[in-house]
C-alpha cells in the first residue's frame, strides 16, 4: 500500500520580484516499508522537493502546486499540512548538531517530541525503549548533555530517535551521513534499515553519493535540474541504467581496478533560464535535435522502469 | 563560582586605585580650586580665603593630599564636601538613592517595553508592525534626550496633569503613605520616559536583530520539522538564544545605573547624583567627586562582573566546556 | 554599492545625507549669506514670506519678497511688517558676502539671494538677525564632520581588542577585559574640562573642539571592544573557525578573514550609531558652554538657543535645527540597516 | 548680613502658598505659604560660614542684626538695639537693646549673645568667616565690651563710616554655641544635617523641614518681638518655602503653574508673562536698574613675573592695554544699545560708572557717557600709532603686529557669553581682532587672582549700596584690583588719587562729605575706564496678585517687610 504519493509537484522561488521555477511537474510515491533513494547532483531540487511535501520553505518567498497529494491514499488538505510534521513525515538532516537547540539538553528535547507523538504523560520507560533502537546505551550521559558535548554520530541518533518519539510514518532523511566519518556512516545506514524493518517505515534517502544509495534503497529516482529522469528499482539502475545522465554519474564512482574517473563536461544549468528541449541536452553525450526542441516526457519503458528521453536504445 | 568573584573583585582593587589617582589628577590639573568662587565676592578678604584652603589642606601637593584621602577612604572616611562642609557619604547618600530609583525605574520600563516590541517586530517581520515599529525607533534614536526632557515638560505643563520636574510635591510629609508613592510615581513619570524612550528604540533593534538571526538558523527548521507548534519554537526556543546577548547588554546597563543622565536630572529639576556630580565637578569640590567616583567605579566593575557571569550562566556552550 | 540603491531604506538615507554633505562642502555657495553677517535690528525675524502676487494682484513668474519694518508692541514683543513699498526679486548667482569656496577660492557668488538692502530669511532669523538657513547650513560643516575621525580610532582599536580577547579567551581575554573596564572608568568629563583649558585660545574654538573629541576617542573604545569580544565568543565554536584553525591559519588572519567580518552586522549598525551619538553629544556639550563657541555655527549650539521656552512660543523657527539634527540621525540610522542587510553574510535567501 | 539677603531676593523666584484655610486669633491676615524658587540648595545653615546667596536667603530669615537697612532711606534704623549713642567723634559706640526679644527656643535675648557673637565667632581665628573682613577697620577688630544685661560698648581703633551698616550683622545665641566653640567644632556645628529645631535665631521664621534637593521651608516664630499696629504678633505667613529648582524655564513653567509665588524674570521672558497677567492672575513690576556692575577690562599688570623673568603677557599688548585712549575707544566701539535690545531683550541700562542709579545716595549722576561713536574710537586707535598695514581689515601696530587679543568669561553665565560675542562682532568693525573662549569659572579665576595670564574678560561684581564695601576693588592693594591686582605702590597717579579717596572715604563722618569723596572717585573711573561698563539690566520680577502689604522698592526688593506680608484671598 502506497504511504504517500505526489503527482505534478511545482516549486517556484522570488527572486526579487518574479518567480522562477525550481521544480517543475515531480510525481513521487513511496510504499510502506520501503526506502526510495533520490540521487542527483547538489542544486538539483532534491532537497526542496522532499521540503516542500511537509510545507517547510520560507512562505514569503516560495510557492508550491500539485495536481494531487495523498497520504496513506487519503488526500491532503494543505491547512492540515503543519499538523502532519512529526506525525506523519519527519525529517532528519545533513549537519546533526546545528539541527538540535544548543541551548536545551536532549533529555529537554526528547521529552518536548514524545509529547508531540503521543498524548499521555511521557516516563522514562519510553525514553529508554527509544535510545535502544536507535543504538545509544550511554543512557545518562546523552540525555543530560548539550548538543554541542556530543559527536556527530551519537547526535544523528538522537536526531533518529526524535523522528521515531513522534512516531511519524514517513522518514526524509536528507544527506543524513555526509557530515560523517566513514566508519559512521556504515552504522547509520544500517540502523536506518533495522527501523524500516521493525516500523514499517517509508524513507527518502537524499545523497549524491550513488554507492550508498544503492546499499540501501529499494527503489532510486535520478534527480537533474528540477525534474526526474529515470527511477526504477536500485538493482536496474546499478546494472542496466539507460538515461545519459545516470550513466555518466556510475562512471563517477570510484571502483578498485579503474584508476581514470570520467567527469561530465559542462554544468547543470542556471534554474533562471531553463532550456525548451532535454535540460540534459548541453551535457549528453547522445544528443540529437528533437532533444532540443522538445522535452521528452517521462514514460515506462519496462516494468516499473521509468525513463524521460528519446534514444530507444542505448 | 565564588574563588571567580573573588578574583575579579582582588583584580578589580589595583584597578579602581589606579583611576581614583588619574581621576584626582584630572581635577586637579585644572587650575584653581574650590574656593576660587569667593575670590571675587568684594565683601571676602584674601586670608579668609586662606583659611579655608589650610582647613582642608589644598595647599599641599597634589600627591600628599591624594595618599591623604586614601588614608582615610580605607577606613571609609570619604571626607567633607566643601560645598556643604558636612561628610561625603552624607551628601551622597540620598542623591545616590534617587538617581537609582531613576534608572531603575527606567531600566524596568524599557525592558518591558522593548523586548515585546522587539518581538513583534521580528516575528512580524516586513509587515505593518514591524515598519511602525522600526520608524518609532528611528524617531525615539534621533532626538536629543535633554531637547525631549524639554518638550516632555513643556507639553506637562500644557496639559496640567502632569507635576512640572522635581521628586516630590512641597506637601509631601503631610501625605498618607499610599499618596505619597502617588506622588513619587506621578514626578517619576516624565524623567522615566525620558532616560527610556532612547534605551527602548536601540533595545528593541538589537532584539528583533537576534530573534531575526536566530529564526534563519538550522535547528529552528529542524524544529519546525518535527512538528513542534510554531508558537513553541518562537517563544521557546528562538526566543530562548536570542535572549543571550541581551543578557550581557543588561549586565553592562547596570554598571551605568549611576551615571544616569545629569543633563536629564537637570532640566526634570530630579535630585539626583547626575546633577551634584556636575556641579560639584566644575566647582572641583574634591572629595565628593572622588566620592561619586568610587561608587560609581565600584558599580561598573560589579555591572560588568555581573553580565559576565549571567553570559557563562545564560550560554551553555560557554558554561559547559 | 548598487544593491543599496535598490535597498528602499538605504536609498531615502543615501538621499539625505548626499545633500546635507552636499550642503556641508559647498556651505559658502549655496548658503545665501556668510554666518557671520549679521543685522540686529531684525532680531528674531521671522521666515520671509515668498510671493508671487503683487499688491496690485499681478502674477510675477520670478517669487519675490519684501523689506521687513521692525516695532515693538505693548509686551515688548517685536513685530515684523512686510514693507511693501518696493519688492525684492529672488535671483539665482547673485552676487554676496565673500566666502572661501572649499576654504580655498575666494568667492562671492551664491546659488540664490535677493539684493543688500533686503534679507531674504528662509528658515527666519536668530537673536543677532543672521539667517538661519546659512547658519544651518555652515552648521553641517562641524556636526557631520565631528564623528568621522573619531568613529575611525575608536572603531580600530575596538574590533582589534574585542577580537582577539573574544578570539584567544582565557588569560589574554581577562587582561583585554579589565584593560576594557579600566579605560572605561577613565572619567572623560573631568578629561574633557582639563583639556579645555589647556588648548591656546588662538587656535580657535573648532580645532580645540575636534582635538578634544579625537583624544576623547583614544579612551571611547571600551564599549564596543566588549560587544565584540561577545560576538565572537560565540562564533569561535562555529565549524568554519574550527576548519580555519585545522588547516594551519595564522590566528591574525582567522580573526582578520574570518571572525570579524562575521560580526560585521554588528560593526556595521554599531558605526552608524555612533556617528550621531557624536553630534547629539555635541549638542549636549554645548548646552553646557562646553562644544563649538559662537560665532561658528554647529547644530549643536544652535539648538541650545532653541532651549528655552520664550524662544519656543515666540519664534518656533528657532527649533528647525533641531530638524536637521534629527533628520541627519535617521539617515545613518536607514543607512546602517541597509548597510547590515545587504553585507550580511548570513542574510542570504536558501 | 541682612542687605545681602533683601538683595537676594532679587534674584529668586518662589512657589504658591498652601490652599489650607489658617484662622488664628480671629484675624484672618494669618497663615498660607509663601513659596520661592532658589537656583540650588543651600550649603549650610550657619549664617557665619555661609557663603552663597542659596544660603544667606535663608540664614536671613532666621537671624537678625542690631541694626537694618531702611529701604527707603538706605540708611541702617534701629532692629535687635532699640537706639544707640556716638561718643569719642565716633571712636565709641553703645547700644541699647531691646529687652523684649527672644530666641526662637524661648531663651531671652541679651548682651551677652551680642559679645559672645563677635568675641568668640566673628574675632575667632579659627571660624574662617566672611563677615569679619567687613567688621574690622584697617585690620583692627572692635573691641566689643558688656556694660550691662541690654547695653553692649563697641570701641574702634579710627573712624569707620560704614559702621551702622555693618552691624546688620546677624547675632548668635550663646547658650547653644558657646560649649561648640568650646569643643572646636563650630566649623561643622548647624550644617544641612543638623535637625531643624537645633538652628535658634531671632528673626521672624525658624527652620521646620529640609529634602535634600527638593525643598527648605521655615515656619512662623511664635517667639519673634515685632509686632504690628494693632499689637498682634508677627509674621503673617505660616511659613516659607524655598523650592530647590535649578533649571529657570522649569522655575518659569511652575510660576505659571501657580506653584511658586515669585520670578524674577530675564529681557526675554516678559513678552511671554506680560499678555498672562490677568488670566494668571499676578502683577508684573519693574523696579528701576539693577545693583552690581558687568564690564570688561584688560589686563595693566606690568610686574615681573618671578618665574619667567617677563611681564605675564605679551609687552606690546600690556603696552596698548595700559595707554588710556585704547580703552576709550574701545569703550566707543561698544554698540550698548544692542547688547541691551539682543541680550537683555530691551530691558537695561548702559552703565558708565562703578555704582548702580538704585543705589541711591552716593551714585553720581554727571559723570561722563562713552555713546556709540566708531569714528572717534578709529581717532584714538590711529592716534596710538595703528593702522592697516595689509589691509586685511585688521589694524597692526607699530611693530606690524595684527592688534588682537584673547577674550574670556565664564562659560556657566550665557549672558556674558552673548556679551562677549557681540563685543568680538563690535570691535572687528573697527579693526580689533577678537579670540574669544569661555572658560570654567575657577580656571577664570586662577588666571585673575594668581597666574594673571590672561589679556582681556568680561566679568560682573555685585554692588551695594555701601561705596567702602568695594574698597577690595579700588584699592590699587586690593585683592580684586583685578587688572594690576595686589600692587605695593599704585602703579599710576589716578589709582594713587582713588586710594586717597577711599582712605578718606571711610574715616569721614558726615554723608555729604563722604558723597563728595565718592563722586570724584566715580569721575576718575569713568575717565581712566580701568573696567569699561557695559550694560546692567533693568530688575524685573512678577509676583501672585494674593498679597497684603505688598510695597516692592529697588534696594529692598519685593518681601524686604516679610513679617508684614499676608495672604488675602486663602479660598481659592
Amino acid at each position: 500500500m502506497k504511504s504517500l504519493e505526489i503527482k505534478g509537484l511545482n516549486i517556484d522561488f522570488k527572486k526579487r520580484n518574479s518567480f522562477i521555477s525550481v521544480v517543475q511537474g515531480l510525481d513521487l510515491d513511496i510504499l510502506e516499508s520501503e526506502i526510495v533513494g533520490i540521487a542527483g547532483e547538489s542544486g538539483s531540487g532534491k532537497t526542496v522537493s522532499t521540503l516542500a511535501l511537509a510545507d517547510l520553505l520560507p512562505e514569503g518567498n516560495s510557492r508550491i502546486s500539485y495536481k494531487s497529494y495523498k497520504i496513506k491514499s487519503n488526500n491532503v488538505d494543505r491547512k492540515q499540512i503543519p499538523y502532519f510534521r512529526g506525525r506523519l513525515i519527519s525529517y532528519i538532516f545533513q549537519d546533526p548538531i546545528p539541527s538540535l537547540d544548543p541551548m536545551f539538553t536532549i533529555r529537554y528535547q526528547l521529552k518536548e517530541i514524545l509529547k508531540v507523538g503521543s498524548r499521555k504523560e511521557v516516563d522514562d520507560k519510553m525514553i529508554d525503549k527509544l535510545l535502544l533502537d536507535v543504538g545509544l546505551k550511554d543512557r545518562e550521559r546523552v540525555l543530560s548533555s548539550y548538543p554541542h558535548q556530543l559527536s556527530g554520530g551519537m547526535a544523528q541518533r538522537v536526531a533518529i530517535a526524535f523522528a521515531l518519539g513522534s512516531n511519524s510514518k514517513i522518514l526524509v532523511a536528507d544527506e543524513p551521513t555526509t557530515a560523517l566519518d566513514a566508519h559512521i556512516k556504515k552504522g547509520i545506514l544500517d540502523l536506518l534499515k533495522k527501523i524500516r524493518d521493525q516500523r514499517g517505515l517509508s524513507i527518502f534517502f537524499i545523497s549524491h553519493d550513488l554507492e550508498q544509495t544503492f546499499y540501501i534503497a529499494d527503489r532510486v529516482y535520478i534527480f537533474y535540474a528540477g525534474s526526474v529522469v529515470e527511477y526504477a528499482k536500485s538493482s536496474v539502475i546499478k546494472e542496466k541504467p539507460l538515461h545519459p545522465y545516470t550513466r555518466a554519474l556510475l562512471d563517477c564512482i570510484p571502483k578498485r581496478g579503474v584508476d581514470e574517473l570520467k567527469q561530465i563536461r559542462g554544468k547543470s544549468p542556471d534554474f533562471g533560464d531553463l532550456p525548451k528541449g532535454c535540460l540534459f541536452y548541453p551535457r549528453c553525450t547522445f544528443a540529437m535535435d528533437i532533444c532540443q526542441k522538445k522535452r521528452p516526457p517521462l514514460i515506462e519503458v519496462k516494468k516499473g522502469h521509468f525513463l524521460r528521453c528519446f534514444k530507444e536504445k542505448i | 563560582m565564588l574563588i571567580y568573584i573573588l578574583k575579579r573583585f582582588l583584580i578589580a582593587l589595583p584597578l579602581i586605585l589606579v583611576i581614583s589617582l588619574v581621576a584626582f589628577l584630572f581635577i586637579n590639573l585644572t587650575p584653581g580650586n574650590f574656593f576660587n568662587q569667593m575670590r571675587l565676592n568684594p565683601q571676602i578678604s584674601e586670608e579668609t580665603i586662606e583659611k579655608y584652603i589650610e582647613l582642608y589642606q589644598l595647599d599641599k601637593p597634589v600627591l600628599m593630599q591624594y595618599f591623604a584621602w586614601l588614608k582615610r577612604i580605607i577606613h571609609l572616611d570619604f571626607g567633607y564636601s566643601f560645598a556643604y562642609n558636612i561628610p561625603v557619604a552624607k551628601v551622597l547618600g540620598t542623591r545616590v538613592l534617587n538617581t537609582l530609583l531613576l534608572t531603575l525605574s527606567s531600566l524596568f520600563f524599557t525592558w518591558l517595553v522593548a523586548l515585546p516590541l522587539g518581538i513583534v517586530a521580528a516575528v512580524k517581520v516586513d509587515r505593518a508592525w514591524d515598519r511602525l515599529i522600526s520608524f518609532l525607533s528611528y524617531v525615539l534614536l534621533s532626538i536629543p534626550t535633554f531637547f525631549m526632557a524639554f518638550l516632555l515638560l513643556y507639553f506637562a505643563y500644557l496639559a496640567g496633569i502632569l507635576p512640572l520636574g522635581g521628586m516630590v510635591s512641597a506637601n509631601f510629609t503631610e501625605l498618607s503613605l499610599f499618596f505619597k508613592i502617588l506622588d513619587l510615581f506621578k514626578h517619576l513619570i516624565i524623567p522615566t520616559l525620558v532616560i527610556s524612550l532612547g534605551a527602548i528604540a536601540s533595545l528593541v533593534r538589537i532584539m528583533r536583530g537576534n530573534l531575526l538571526e536566530v529564526l534563519r538558523s538550522n535547528y529552528i527548521l529542524a524544529l519546525r520539522a518535527r512538528g513542534i507548534s510554531e508558537k513553541r519554537v518562537t517563544y521557546v526556543h528562538a526566543l530562548r538564544s536570542a535572549i543571550n546577548p541581551l543578557i550581557t547588554i543588561f549586565g553592562y546597563q547596570i554598571s551605568g545605573l549611576l551615571s544616569g543622565a545629569a543633563l536629564t536630572e537637570i532640566i526634570c529639576n530630579w535630585p539626583g547624583l547626575g546633577s551634584l556630580m556636575l556641579s560639584a565637578v566644575r566647582s572641583q569640590d574634591i572629595y565628593l567627586v572622588m566620592g561619586s567616583m568610587l561608587v560609581s567605579s565600584v558599580m561598573l566593575i560589579g555591572g560588568n562582573l555581573i553580565a559576565d557571569i549571567l553570559l557563562g550562566f545564560a550560554d551553555p556552550r560557554i558554561r559547559v566546556k | 554599492m548598487k544593491e543599496l540603491f535598490r535597498h528602499r531604506r538605504g536609498l531615502i538615507a543615501v538621499i539625505i545625507l548626499f545633500f546635507l554633505y552636499l550642503g556641508a562642502i559647498f556651505a559658502g555657495f549655496i548658503s545665501p549669506y556668510h554666518y557671520r553677517s549679521e543685522k540686529r535690528i531684525l532680531s528674531y525675524a521671522p521666515p520671509s514670506k515668498i510671493n508671487f502676487f503683487d499688491s496690485k494682484g499681478d502674477f510675477h513668474f520670478r517669487p519675490f519678497i519684501y523689506k521687513y519694518k521692525m516695532s515693538l508692541d505693548q509686551n515688548r514683543r517685536r513685530v515684523y511688517e512686510e514693507d511693501k513699498s518696493r519688492a525684492y526679486p529672488i535671483e539665482l548667482f547673485i552676487r554676496g558676502d565673500n566666502y572661501k569656496l572649499l576654504g580655498l577660492f575666494p568667492a562671492d557668488i551664491h546659488l540664490f539671494g535677493v539684493a543688500a538692502e533686503a534679507k531674504l530669511y528662509l528658515f527666519g532669523a536668530d537673536s543677532r538677525g543672521r539667517d538661519l538657513l546659512s547658519r544651518i547650513i555652515y552648521g553641517g560643516r562641524v556636526s557631520l564632520s565631528i564623528g568621522l575621525i573619531a568613529v575611525v580610532i575608536t572603531f580600530f582599536i575596538g574590533l582589534i581588542v574585542g577580537g582577539t580577547a573574544g578570539y584567544f579567551g582565557g588569560k589574554i581575554d581577562n587582561i583585554l577585559m579589565r584593560l576594557c573596564e579600566m579605560v572605561m572608568l577613565v572619567p572623560g568629563f573631568y578629561l574633557l574640562l582639563a583639556l579645555r583649558s589647556s588648548f591656546p585660545p588662538e587656535i580657535g574654538t573648532v580645532k580645540i573642539y575636534f582635538l578634544i573629541i579625537t583624544i576623547l576617542s583614544f579612551i571611547g573604545w571600551a564599549s564596543l571592544a566588549r560587544v565584540i569580544r561577545g560576538i565572537v565568543l560565540g562564533l569561535r565554536e562555529k565549524e568554519y573557525i574550527l576548519a580555519a584553525r585545522s588547516v594551519g591559519l595564522s590566528s591574525f588572519k582567522i580573526i582578520t578573514k574570518h571572525i570579524l567580518p562575521n560580526t560585521s552586522s554588528y560593526t556595521i549598525i554599531a558605526l552608524t550609531l555612533s556617528i550621531p551619538s557624536y553630534i547629539l553629544g555635541e549638542s549636549a556639550l554645548s548646552l553646557l558652554g562646553l562644544g563649538i563657541q559662537d560665532p561658528v555655527p554647529s547644530w549643536g549650539n544652535l539648538l541650545k538657543d532653541a532651549m528655552a521656552i520664550v524662544q519656543i512660543k515666540l519664534h518656533p523657527w528657532i527649533l528647525i535645527p533641531g530638524l536637521f539634527i534629527f533628520l541627519a540621525v535617521v539617515a545613518f540610522n536607514m543607512l546602517g540597516d541597509a548597510l547590515r542587510d545587504i553585507y550580511d553574510p548570513k542574510r542570504k535567501i536558501i | 548680613m541682612k542687605f545681602l539677603v533683601l538683595l537676594l531676593i532679587l534674584f529668586t523666584s518662589c512657589a504658591n502658598g498652601e490652599k489650607s484655610l489658617e484662622v488664628e486669633r480671629g484675624n484672618t491676615r494669618y497663615g498660607g505659604y509663601l513659596a520661592f524658587a532658589s537656583v540650588s540648595d543651600p550649603k549650610s545653615f550657619n549664617p557665619v560660614l555661609a557663603k552663597e546667596t542659596s544660603t544667606t536667603s535663608i540664614t536671613g530669615l532666621i537671624f537678625e542684626g542690631l541694626t537694618r537697612v531702611n529701604v527707603y532711606t538706605k540708611e541702617a534704623e534701629p532692629n535687635l538695639a532699640k537706639s544707640w549713642q556716638i561718643k569719642r567723634g565716633g571712636k565709641e559706640w553703645v547700644f541699647y537693646l531691646r529687652e523684649d526679644v527672644k530666641w526662637n527656643d524661648g531663651v531671652p535675648f541679651s548682651a551677652d549673645d551680642v559679645v559672645f557673637t563677635f568675641n568668640s565667632l566673628i574675632y575667632n581665628s579659627k571660624i574662617p568667616s566672611s563677615a569679619s573682613d567687613v567688621l574690622k577697620v584697617d585690620g583692627e577688630p572692635f573691641k566689643v565690651e558688656k556694660i550691662d544685661d541690654y547695653s553692649v560698648r563697641f570701641t574702634l581703633s579710627s573712624n569707620y563710616a560704614p559702621f551702622l551698616m555693618a552691624m546688620g550683622t546677624d547675632i548668635l545665641p550663646k547658650h547653644i554655641l558657646a560649649d561648640v566653640v568650646k569643643a572646636d567644632k563650630f566649623n561643622s556645628f548647624w550644617t544641612l544635617d543638623s535637625t531643624p529645631s537645633g538652628i535658634v535665631g531671632t528673626g521672624p521664621f525658624k527652620l521646620s523641614r529640609y529634602i535634600p534637593g527638593q525643598l527648605v521651608e521655615l515656619v512662623r516664630n511664635e517667639h519673634y518681638w515685632k509686632k504690628d499696629k494693632d499689637g498682634n504678633s508677627l509674621p503673617y505667613l505660616k511659613g516659607v518655602r524655598f523650592l530647590v529648582v535649578p533649571n529657570s524655564d522649569t522655575a518659569l513653567l511652575k510660576f505659571l503653574d501657580s506653584e511658586i509665588d515669585y520670578y524674577s524674570l530675564r529681557g526675554e521672558d516678559y513678552a511671554i508673562l506680560k499678555p498672562e497677567e490677568k488670566s494668571k492672575g499676578f502683577k508684573i513690576y519693574e523696579v528701576g536698574p539693577a545693583f552690581g556692575s558687568s564690564f570688561i577690562t584688560f589686563n595693566q599688570n606690568n610686574s615681573i613675573n618671578p618665574k619667567t623673568q617677563e611681564t605675564y603677557i605679551d609687552k606690546r599688548k600690556l603696552e596698548w592695554f595700559r595707554d588710556r585712549r585704547f580703552r576709550e575707544a574701545v569703550s566707543y566701539a561698544l554698540d550698548r544699545s544692542s547688547i541691551i535690545d539682543i541680550v537683555l531683550n530691551g530691558f537695561g541700562y548702559p552703565q558708565s560708572g562703578p555704582l548702580s542709579p538704585s543705589s541711591g545716595y552716593f551714585y553720581n549722576s554727571n559723570i561722563e557717557e562713552h555713546g556709540y561713536d566708531l569714528d572717534r574710537a578709529k581717532e584714538l586707535l590711529s592716534d596710538i600709532g595703528f593702522s592697516d598695514i595689509d589691509s586685511d581689515g585688521i589694524l597692526e601696530d607699530k611693530s606690524g603686529e595684527d592688534v588682537s587679543f584673547n577674550l574670556f568669561t565664564n562659560a556657566e553665565n550665557n549672558v556674558r557669553v552673548k556679551i562677549a560675542e557681540l563685543i568680538k562682532e563690535d570691535l572687528i568693525n573697527v579693526g580689533i581682532k577678537v579670540n574669544f573662549l569661555p572658560l570654567e569659572f575657577n580656571n577664570l579665576v586662577t588666571k585673575l587672582s594668581s597666574s594673571y595670564d590672561w589679556e582681556a574678560i568680561i566679568l560682573g561684581f555685585t554692588g551695594g549700596i555701601e561705596p567702602h564695601f568695594s574698597s577690595n576693588i579700588w584699592l590699587s592693594s586690593g585683592h580684586l584690583h583685578i587688572w594690576y591686582p595686589k600692587q605695593e605702590r599704585p602703579a599710576t597717579s589716578w589709582e594713587a588719587e582713588i586710594d586717597k579717596l577711599f582712605k578718606d572715604g571711610v574715616q569721614a563722618l558726615g554723608r555729604k562729605k563722604r558723597k563728595s569723596i565718592y563722586d570724584s572717585w566715580q569721575e576718575i573711573a569713568s575717565r581712566e575706564l580701568p573696567l569699561i561698563y557695559t550694560a546692567i539690566p533693568e530688575s524685573i520680577f512678577a509676583v501672585r496678585d494674593k498679597f497684603g502689604n505688598l510695597d516692592p522698592n529697588p534696594y529692598g526688593g519685593v518681601f524686604h517687610n516679610i513679617e508684614e506680608i499676608y495672604i488675602i484671598n486663602k479660598e481659592e
